[in-house]
């Protein structure tokens, strides 16, 4: 849809100009709701999630590691958790490790795995648009000695599976890219880049931190050997993930201790994490079919919606091939942050670029990366919805948010109300 | 993260807009680095009579110009020029450390607006002070 | 006391050749009851803790970094617990970084400082009496190009601290000794290790895993710079631990990503678990002095009826300088786990060596380092008490374990009945 | 951990004790590892017709001993040194992987009671067939 028909459809809020002139407490000025639309930033808690954990606060308190009947208590909720989190990735239970979650899991596939190769100056493929928890991991281990080439995406945020081929060299130790984006919500084209490692015989990661629960996710038939997955990203506990191994990859110890986690990961085991990660694994996986569907399609109609009531807007990500719930555009003339704290005003939750990188100057990696210049870079916001959001809460981002826009160009010294838009920003 | 302070200049800010025939405009920042300031004054007999601006950027930075122009109102060019970012953001009751460097912002924005005002007046500029934080907004922004 | 004196003061049920002959279900023969004697293994969370962190999982779910109301309520709430556990320590809460638990803690600590000391073929000096956190990380550190020293301890499990001074070379990066030990209970000269790393200027840590909450710790008054403690061990949660790192000392960041925590400790912040850390920490540490009293008598009094009332037994640890809670015997001609079970039959929760060996076959290799024969370590139980522990727990235990132990010494070809004990151990 | 047989078998011991005047005895394992077992055989025409133990060790050890007396008593000594580790873990409905070991002392015990006797009647000891769980267990006990 085009800039042209901005201002049709919903009625946009008086002008910022009239605001400024007589300044109103913006909160005051309509109905305050409690809209979350951060969901890839972090998830409440399900309700089922947290009553399967509290017992393992309490009563079931025993360290797995223990003989007595208190402690073996604990040790079947763990194994029967760590099947849970097998069956929902297609994997079998003594493959998944349990971690503190998806930054660790990421830490120790691509550290361990660099390590465990034996080969001095090994050579890691990664992406440019990863999470930080990749990206930082990986360049710490070029100051030690690794090197690490990272690949570009498209416009649309996606990797080329021919690059990865391309980059492939005898010293290649592990492949890792990203099952979908956290901040645009691509999802890449993740089987064939572990059909690319598989032919040559190099293990391949992917962080699925935002796919699990959210998108059908399955090793085999995808040629993942390492995945990373985190359980507050789907209504699990926070401090709680998992790194599945592939029987026979070769990894090292990343935590080292007692023998917990078939001597791999040390520590006590977090039983009530854990078995709220699998509870939540589960229910979110189950919920797949029925709940992207809903989820896309408030998307869509957001993204739509967006798009076509605020000129000067675009969507940063693919069209199709993106998470059910993701939706980030950018906004000409205005910065992230300050939309942000006016949408909060109104009690809506979104973030701007990633929730790790705001309150830093930055923009994002991903977006410079997909090709916006810095100046858009710093305008994108990143709306992610989840099962619980209504219907409702997509209509009261779509009447508000043109008014704010337009109250901070008003403001902005960059914008200049007569421009006209000339790119045709369609979905 | 934000005072009350910085919230209500955020929410409500004071002087947004610009000055018809201003007797000095002032514009810092970088559109890459996320903030621009554009300070517009109305100087009568030495005297500002007048303070708008058009910010592009954070809370921070909104919240600066606000209480910048406001802070300036009504000064002699001398006192303007002595309100420093220090000034800004203890009238903000703080900023977060990493947003300092919007309080820097909007010293200079008043300082450039003084110095236009001067320079189209026929007289030398003021010669800025070297801000010690000056530094860390190179370092946040560093494109 | 003397093993002379075995049998008197307390009954003892029928000897275990009575029992031989007719069996019964040793279950049925008493009135069973929980005890649990294994706090050291963990414990569970205390009401109050699980109370102040509900409100994190469900309601104030907001991750920390975002920058919407929801977001900053979690921010304030981490800084709060931030705030509890420095007090609780005697550090400023800029030194305090929120882990997932104490083997992290002891990962990070050391790996941290090994690798920013920029050092190649580093030195270490520890103990070799220290959990496997600490030693299995020094052990990976020796693979790669370090150099560890491990110390002996005395029959009590005491590190001299000349020994830690003599061992001081000029490679030497890191000292690494245990505020108390987790197996014998073993409290160490922390201050006087820490004088002798300050005097050579380097990096003094400590374990302090079983220390905090139960025993005062002062990290300015002790000289220590590095310090990991973990929730689990004083009724908060699991899976949540800090690292101190005393203002100027060099450490590494161990995992990598987001920049929560001063861009030094990636990961989203496990807000529920930090609150519950926050709290637990400061409960406990407020009840020190009554409750480390009470649970001191006891223990006092577990060990003396112990020692008094069961032949061949002997106390592991220092008799006076050792935690609240621990009471470690050994038993000749037994073997821990059966003893365990049996214990654990009628009730009793305990461990033999630490939860974390247990399973394994090897016998603790602090016992072994206090200089105890395979035979007799592998006949060790820990009862390890808390202030949830009672006169009544103490009294059933001491009831009951001479019965069990008797019981299996009559199965043991080691025991000879007739066998008089040759050495006496007093405590 | 344990299965209800080991369990069982663990906490009413069948057998426990020793045989005066026995046939045969087998002394196996060692304290150092932190089990020993000693099994006592009354043999009579070529039967077992008692069988005792004594051991010193896990649970898993002692419910081991205990299914294995009661696994050879009544057999001819042939049918009783077929009586392998495996039917003595799967007569107790398994072992976890790291007691497997407990089962194979069980068998070397028998095979080792009934060489004594063996020998005793001046006969040639049998050989013992190599146990491929055997490396196990000396790789769990290194000491
Ligand atoms: C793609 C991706 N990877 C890794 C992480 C890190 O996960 P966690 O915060 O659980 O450590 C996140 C979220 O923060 C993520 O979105
Ligand atoms: C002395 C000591 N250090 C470290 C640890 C490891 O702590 P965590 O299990 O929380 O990782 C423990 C307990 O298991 C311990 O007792």
């Amino acid at each position: 849809m085009c800039g042209a028909e901005a201002g049709m459809g919903i009625a946009i809020p008086a002008s910022g100009q009239d605001m400024m002139d007589k300044p109103a407490r913006w909160e005051v000025m309509q109905e305050k709701r409690t809209i979350y639309m951060d969901n890839a930033a972090t998830t409440p808690v399900h309700p089922e999630v947290l009553e399967a954990m509290l017992p393992y606060f309490t009563e079931r308190y025993g360290n797995p590691s223990s003989v007595y009947s208190l402690a073996r208590e604990s040790r079947k909720a763990v194994e029967e958790a760590r099947e849970k989190v097998a069956k929902a990735i297609g994997a079998t239970p003594g493959e998944i490790f349990f971690t503190s979650g998806g930054t660790e899991s990421d830490n120790w596939a691509i550290k361990g795995c660099a390590w465990a190769s034996g080969k001095k100056g090994g050579h890691i493929i990664t992406s440019s648009i990863e999470h930080h928890a990749v990206l930082h991991t990986c360049q710490y281990l070029e100051k030690n000695g690794f090197s690490v080439t990272y690949l570009p995406v498209d416009e649309y945020g996606l990797v080329n599976p021919a690059d990865v081929e391309a980059a492939v060299t005898d010293r290649t130790v592990l492949i890792s890219v990203m099952y979908a984006n956290n901040e645009i919500g691509t999802m890449e084209p993740v089987r064939e880049i572990g059909a690319v490692a598989r032919d040559h015989g190099i293990p391949f990661h992917t962080d699925a931190v935002q796919a699990v629960g959210h998108v059908p996710v399955d090793v085999n038939q995808e040629n993942i050997d390492l995945l990373s997955l985190s359980g507050h990203k789907f209504n699990g506990p926070k401090g709680v993930g998992a790194l599945y191994i592939r029987k026979g990859t070769r990894i090292g110890t990343y935590e080292h201790g007692g023998g917990q986690e078939k001597r791999r990961r040390a520590g006590t085991e977090n039983v009530p994490a854990i078995v709220g990660l699998g509870k939540a694994v589960e229910s979110a996986t189950a919920e797949i079919p029925e709940v992207s569907a809903r989820v896309s399609r408030m998307r869509d109609r957001l993204i739509r919606g967006l798009l076509s009531t605020i000129p000067h807007s675009r969507l940063n990500g693919h069209p199709e091939k993106r998470l059910p719930g993701n939706a980030n555009v950018s906004f000409e003339f205005v910065e992230g942050e300050s939309m942000l704290l006016l949408l909060d005003s109104i009690g809506v939750s979104a973030s701007t670029g990633s929730a790790c990188t705001s309150g830093s100057l930055e923009p994002s990696h991903v977006l410079l990366a997909i090709g916006l210049p810095h100046e858009k870079a710093h305008g994108s916001l990143r709306f992610t919805l989840s099962g619980d959001t209504t219907g409702g809460d997509v209509d009261y981002v779509l009447l508000h948010l043109p008014g704010i826009v337009d109250r901070l160009r008003q403001m902005s010294p960059l914008y200049k109300p007569d421009e006209k838009e000339v790119k045709c920003n369609v979905q | 993260m934000y005072s009350e302070k910085v919230m209500d200049h955020f929410s409500n800010p004071r002087n947004v807009g610009e000055i018809d025939a201003p007797s000095g405009v002032g514009e810092v920042g970088n559109p890459v680095c996320g903030d621009i300031m554009k300070i517009f004054l109305k100087i009568e007999d030495n005297r500002i009579v007048d303070a708008k601006f058009k910010t592009f950027g954070c809370g921070a930075a909104i919240a600066s110009s606000s209480m910048a122009t406001e802070l300036i109102r009504g000064k002699t060019l001398e006192e303007a020029w002595e309100v420093s970012n220090k000034a800004v953001a203890e009238a903000l009751e703080g900023l977060p450390p990493v947003k300092m460097h919007c309080s820097v912002l909007a010293e200079e924005a008043i300082h450039k607006a003084i110095n236009d005002y001067r320079v189209q007046q026929g007289l030398e500029p003021w010669e800025e002070k070297n801000h010690h934080t000056h530094g860390h907004e190179e370092e946040s922004c560093g494109v």
